[in-house]
């Protein structure tokens, strides 16, 4: 099955693509596609950073199954600062 | 009205949207680029989003914000791209009938966005750029 | 910025006022006049102000403001004269660095402002009008 | 000595009027000034009313003592609300 991931900030910059689609297999977790990406680009494994999964726009957890279609973001610590 | 936006904010048209009759009171609040930070000399800010999902976080967040305290109306509109020194990149508009609901909601809206709305801010200082959050390691702070 | 006025306010006068390079947070309260109040359908407001010491307590406030927290500038502006539903009777606005000192100025200043500053508030409702904080012989909050 | 009385909001309209003159003699207090008022305009005992002093466009103590030219001003209780 195929899922679209998009990335933004620094995930987009290191990966080089705003949009991508990649297959996947039946019951892939977000966290497994996340560890299949950091393979395909090694230098998506930033040092130290925290990321929070969506799938079709929503917060998920990172055991969450995916299905054909989804739409994957990996969430960056956003904004913060005070 | 819960939106972003590549323009630049008008606070008037949140001012418009919260006006109600039932309202005593309205707070706002503008987060605005600062010229320096952790001493640093700041250029510019520039955000990057996901403008479906951070609109549909906005939502989320005005709607516990009704569930939580008794105001009228909320507005939040938060820019992306680069923003200029003094100039906002995000307005929350909170109207209330008393201001003890209008202030805790306005602060209870930008605490949120910082925490889970899904928008990045890259920092262009004298000498370099950097993603605020992610150059230090530090804990993300909500849900992870 | 620190002033009464007959004319309706205008925010923008405000935040041009409050804006500053340095500035990362700017929070305003909008006081405006509701169409209750206990229960009675309020047709307008109409406030009476000493205008010399209000302003003088406007500037006070101000001053005690910059002493408790780090902020950049803060405006005030309170408007005498009849005020219809929706329109704003008094504007605050606050510039800090950060938004802790920008929201904790704004509070503290319409705090102290229904304390101490020499304005009054004459409600005008279906059936009548009062002078508030005269009807009942609550007791005067702050000095005595 | 002369003193200069302004009256605001409910007090304006007991007393009919939005500023007067008033003769009081040497050592004489806002305490006693107001007192001075309100035998000559009975309106001005508002049932329950709170009072705080101003003279000068400073608030004072009632027992503060007057000099010749001062501006006093009694101010009732001011809009508060929430």
């Amino acid at each position: 099955m195929k899922v679209r991931v998009k990335f933004f900030a620094i995930l987009r910059e290191k990966v080089g693509a705003a949009e991508m689609t990649r297959e996947i297999s039946e019951g892939s977790t977000v966290a497994d596609l996340w560890q299949a990406l950091q393979k395909d680009y090694p230098k998506l494994d930033v040092p130290g950073i925290r990321l929070l999964y969506a799938v079709n726009q929503n917060y998920v957890k990172p055991d969450h199954a995916l299905k054909d279609q989804d739409e994957v973001v990996f969430v960056p610590p956003v904004s913060g600062g005070n | 009205m819960f939106r972003v936006t590549n323009d630049p904010i008008d606070l008037q048209d949140l001012l418009d949207y919260v006006g109600d009759p039932a309202a005593g009171a309205i707070a706002t609040f503008i987060g605005t680029t600062r010229n320096n930070n952790e001493g640093r000399k700041v250029i510019a800010l520039d955000y990057d989003g996901y403008p479906e999902m951070a609109e549909k976080e906005l939502r989320r967040i005005g709607a516990d914000a009704q569930t939580k305290w008794p105001i009228c109306k909320m507005a939040i509109v938060h820019r992306l791209g680069p923003v200029q020194i003094t100039e906002a990149s995000v307005i929350i508009a909170v109207s209330a009938g008393h201001r003890d609901a209008a202030f805790a909601a306005c602060r209870f809206a930008i605490e949120e966005i910082k925490k889970t709305v899904p928008i990045w801010k890259k920092e262009v200082y004298e000498g370099g750029e950097v993603w605020i959050g992610t150059q230090t390691g530090q804990p993300l702070p909500g849900r992870s």
